[in-house]
């Protein structure tokens, strides 16, 4: 069976999400042989970009540190060697027979011009989605600066839009007031989707020194912490939108899926859980797939199910 | 790098919020410094030791408001680096009483010969590093080490002492200024390969490259693990910027250290990716 | 020794956290005993409101549940007595000689003139501080619906501390795109302080059931999970204002203090850990004041030491 | 209050991310319910078991899309209602197969008699409910347990049979359809409470207050603990919207079983907070 995100052909309905494994075609294609049904490359922009000092990347964990990790804090600084660069890495995985899957071509850039440019600059590769990073929490200029404000992303999302022939994706940042306003702008803009959540702005210190831990001081969390967030903020998207939502945002078992469907993403993407598990996308859909049959549910019941609690 | 707390107490600190689990730095006071050569190779020694160091692993050492790189341990509770760049620069300007945050240990370790085997170490350079405490556990278990030194020049050299206590030591230098005139890839290819049962290899990719020809040729391959170097960025698995091709495999977890069957037709030898994830060839 | 917070003078810079334990003059005098330098009351509206549905109150945890709670959702909807009813337990900690600390007024209203009223309505009790509360997420028409419009924060600050002669404390939303410009109305409007961070927008949903798991269907996230969040608005807060910052989000062990305090904050506040702790105060503090004595730091020495980190 | 999935393999569950610790309420199908009287007092039995429960323990009770209230564990794996209000009287119309969400073991249970020691219990409607197990509990652990259990009428009383399989039961309802016509404290005022060692009290406050002012007459106040009711929010002790003057405790967290010593001179018996906080007198 085959599913279907807006347009995009998925092998399942779990997805490698973006800036996760995404450097490297060969890691994409790790990832897809255990068992994610699509995979989203590292943001790809316009120029080399080497990112921001480490520390770029700790965890956080409950039980006085002793206990399981419950969240990440990151801050990479969106480095990527260009779309000129990147092509090959898409090839990579486009040339492997046994383990094809979509790729969905991330993307960043300052401005219009850029987005546009690095979307026609990877085409060649044949990228089956692009999806528009306007919601790095930690890039100035970049990101969530021009992903709170939904007429710069109406026009970016119909720039891309017009200039490919492929679906295009946005992926939303929780850190605005209303994150319904930026959906309606995306899918004014012609997206064929919302990914939701971008990461959460945090930051850790070190009491041992009072130097901020991560190179750039502050980032984005991730992980379980933020799932509450990300449930809700798709739980928003589905009442306000007409285009689907994919969700993401601290999923790092099959419960976690499934409630995250039933707020109403019709796929997910993984990311950080990818620290514990590599085989957390084959782990996750499996018991998913459990949970209907013991259940009798149809996938599409599940997406959305709380809204039609009431 | 001011350290505004004591460590009194580790082990109340180890129960605190602040001892994130291994991913969250935890703070590090030098103890001593050695100078292991004259050429800016040093080590550090920690007033807390690594949690169940296993040879081959390695930590993440945070500078801070520098930079965070990864370093083998070399010691229970040290690591030993050469200056190669504005991180290790700064971490050699650090003196006892200074301190850094501490990440670790990470990584896929050695695997240890058993008691009775017959254990071959290829060092070069600073590739010693991880080697020392590998070839002290060897010898512990009863193994019988020896061990192939190599060093631009006996100013290079390291752990030529800590090696010669734990086996017989086969020095070579490109220069002839210690040991035999050469590089250790001449000393390999006089052994007869078939006596060892275990062979781990660090050191310059171009050396460990030439290391893995020699070895091919003597079908010793399925016998050697090789520890690797990429550009870390998280150190932890998640980011994939140290992914080798084409198996995808991640240096920081599924490494450092390989078996070098899982080398072959791999990048390995041919180019490593900078830390915009562009390719550079060797 | 008197830690002097934004015109309050505080028996220790740890603070009881609005909603909680605060519906009654007995518990804040209980938590005044365990340790608390300050109380800051329920929520005060200008009429009685009787709250959500329950569950109003879940508990997440790590380890699939069975680790340490790292999180708490809560959508408790504002239930309060109204002024009137209010100010006898305000009297109530007032009378207890042997436990004074200062009482601040947590209110809320729809608009200045509610505001207003609850202020005044609550003198008579001569509250020490009114803290207003500008950033409850779940409560249609008040708390963040306000909270998040600088201009509404300002006219509201004003009107307040024009019609009260104490101090007067913002308690703000960490779900805005940027905290500063709140902030910086708040300071414009005449506050002695602002407070960081009120919960964070979350939901949880029953996955046997597909029901969102509180009476409200969502509600506020807090807890270690948004401690990185509030460090991080209680950073920027400290760059931009020039009144003190007053931290609040996640505190549950003293490192939590200290790691606020370097962030900015001048004194914190600590909800739910009291679920685990009930002398959650004590020992925050106690554990502080060994820290500072251990490493021969003044108390001033480490407040925004991170922004000195550079 | 469609239950959209099984409870096939509660051990998987209970491992599973969305069992989050006894703060989340996990999902439990009633297997049986039994009607306890012809006048809507009923019990639920689930497919799953509190863990560790202890006499006097509640749990919070999701009866999902209505609200969640707090209830008596009157078995090891159920609770005993009457419908009082909207929740209760949904939770009646709920059938065999339904399921609920459950919260809990909460709270502070009875302190559990001695071997040997004499236990009175002083039940007065459904206020029985924490009080079977209690009895029950209380014989197996080999105390002597004499129960006073009084009804408004017969056909409110329950547990009787249960009661009357842990030790001697003195009937009482108020309209003298079952037992001595009166009150529990008529009955309570004619025993000798010297030789009892505890005496356990739970049901309408009215009744706990006359039962409060003849334990004080008879100097036995020290040996009594009393199971209080008030209105319940989170139910984990954050809150606060349970606590009770003049000592500020919380009856979900602190309670629900008090030392009756704790509760002279508080609001017990004079008035209780509504859910707005309002005192509203007795």
């Amino acid at each position: 069976m085959v599913y279907l995100a807006a347009g995009v052909p998925l092998k399942n309905p779990t997805i490698l999400a973006a800036g996760v494994l995404g450097t490297t075609g060969a890691s994409m294609a790790r990832m897809i042989q255990n068992g994610a049904g699509g995979v989203v490359t590292k943001s790809i922009g316009p120029i080399p970009v080497y990112g921001h000092a480490n520390p770029s990347m700790i965890t956080l964990a409950a039980d006085g540190g002793k206990g399981q990790v419950y969240g990440y804090l990151n801050a990479m600084g969106l480095p990527n060697p260009s779309y000129d660069a990147f092509r090959q890495e898409i090839d990579f995985v486009k040339s492997k027979e046994k383990v094809h899957a979509p790729v969905i071509a991330s993307i960043f850039g300052g401005d219009v011009k850029d987005f546009v440019a690095v979307a026609e600059g990877l085409i060649p590769s044949k990228p089956d989605a692009f999806e528009l990073n306007v919601s790095c929490p930690h890039a100035k200029g970049y990101g969530a600066d021009i992903g709170s404000q939904p007429c710069q992303v109406e026009e970016i999302t119909a720039a891309v839009k017009n200039a490919v022939g492929i679906p295009v994706w946005v992926k939303l940042t929780p850190n605005v007031a209303n994150i319904k306003e930026i959906g309606l702008a995306a899918q004014a803009g012609g997206a064929d989707a919302v990914v939701a959540i971008n990461t959460v702005r945090g930051m850790a210190i070190d009491i041992h020194s009072g130097w901020p831990v991560l190179g750039n001081r502050s980032g984005g969390l991730s992980g379980p912490a933020v799932k509450p967030v990300a449930v809700k903020c798709v739980y928003d998207l589905y009442d306000t939108l007409e285009i689907p939502v994919i969700g993401v945002g601290g999923i790092s078992c099959w419960e976690d899926m499934v409630e995250m469907m039933m707020a109403g993403a019709s796929a997910v993407q993984i990311g950080s859980a990818v620290y514990a598990n590599d085989n957390i996308f084959a782990d996750v859909w499996a018991g998913v797939q459990q949970f209907m049959k013991e259940n009798g549910f149809a996938f599409d019941e599940l997406i959305g199910m709380a809204h039609r609690r009431k | 790098m001011s350290d505004v707390s004591n460590n009194k107490g580790n082990g109340k600190e180890n129960n605190s919020c602040q001892c994130f689990s291994r991913g969250f730095p935890v703070n590090a006071k030098i103890i001593e410094t050695i100078d292991e050569t004259n050429t800016r190779k040093r080590t550090l020694l920690f007033d807390r030791s690594f949690e169940n160091m296993s040879p081959g692993n390695f930590c993440m050492l945070w500078i801070r408001g520098v930079d965070e790189i990864p370093l083998g341990c070399s010691y229970e509770n040290g690591v030993t680096f050469q200056t190669v760049g504005s991180a290790t620069n700064a971490l050699f300007e650090l003196k006892v009483g200074d301190s850094v945050g501490l990440r670790g240990p990470f990584g896929n370790p050695f695997t240890l010969p058993k008691s009775g085997e017959k254990a071959l170490i290829i060092a070069g350079g600073i590739g010693a590093a991880p080697l020392a405490p590998l070839a002290e556990k060897s010898k512990e278990i009863g193994a019988d080490v020896t061990i192939i030194l190599g060093a631009r020049s006996e100013a290079d050299m390291i752990f030529e002492e800590r090696f010669s206590k734990t086996g017989n030591v086969l020095l070579t230098t490109d220069d002839g200024t210690k040991g035999r005139k050469g590089f250790v890839t001449d000393v390999l290819a006089e052994q007869d390969l078939t006596k060892f049962d275990k062979i781990y290899v660090c050191g310059p990719e171009m050396m460990m490259k030439f290391v893995m020809k020699i070895l091919i040729e003597k079908d010793a391959l399925s016998k050697a693990e090789f520890s690797m170097e990429r550009y870390f960025k998280c150190g932890i698995g998640v980011c994939g910027a140290c992914c080798m091709d084409t198996l995808g495999v991640r240096v920081c977890k599924d490494g450092p250290v390989f078996k070098a069957e899982m080398l072959v037709d791999s990048e390995f030898g041919k180019y490593h990716r900078d830390a915009s994830g562009k390719r550079i060839p060797y």
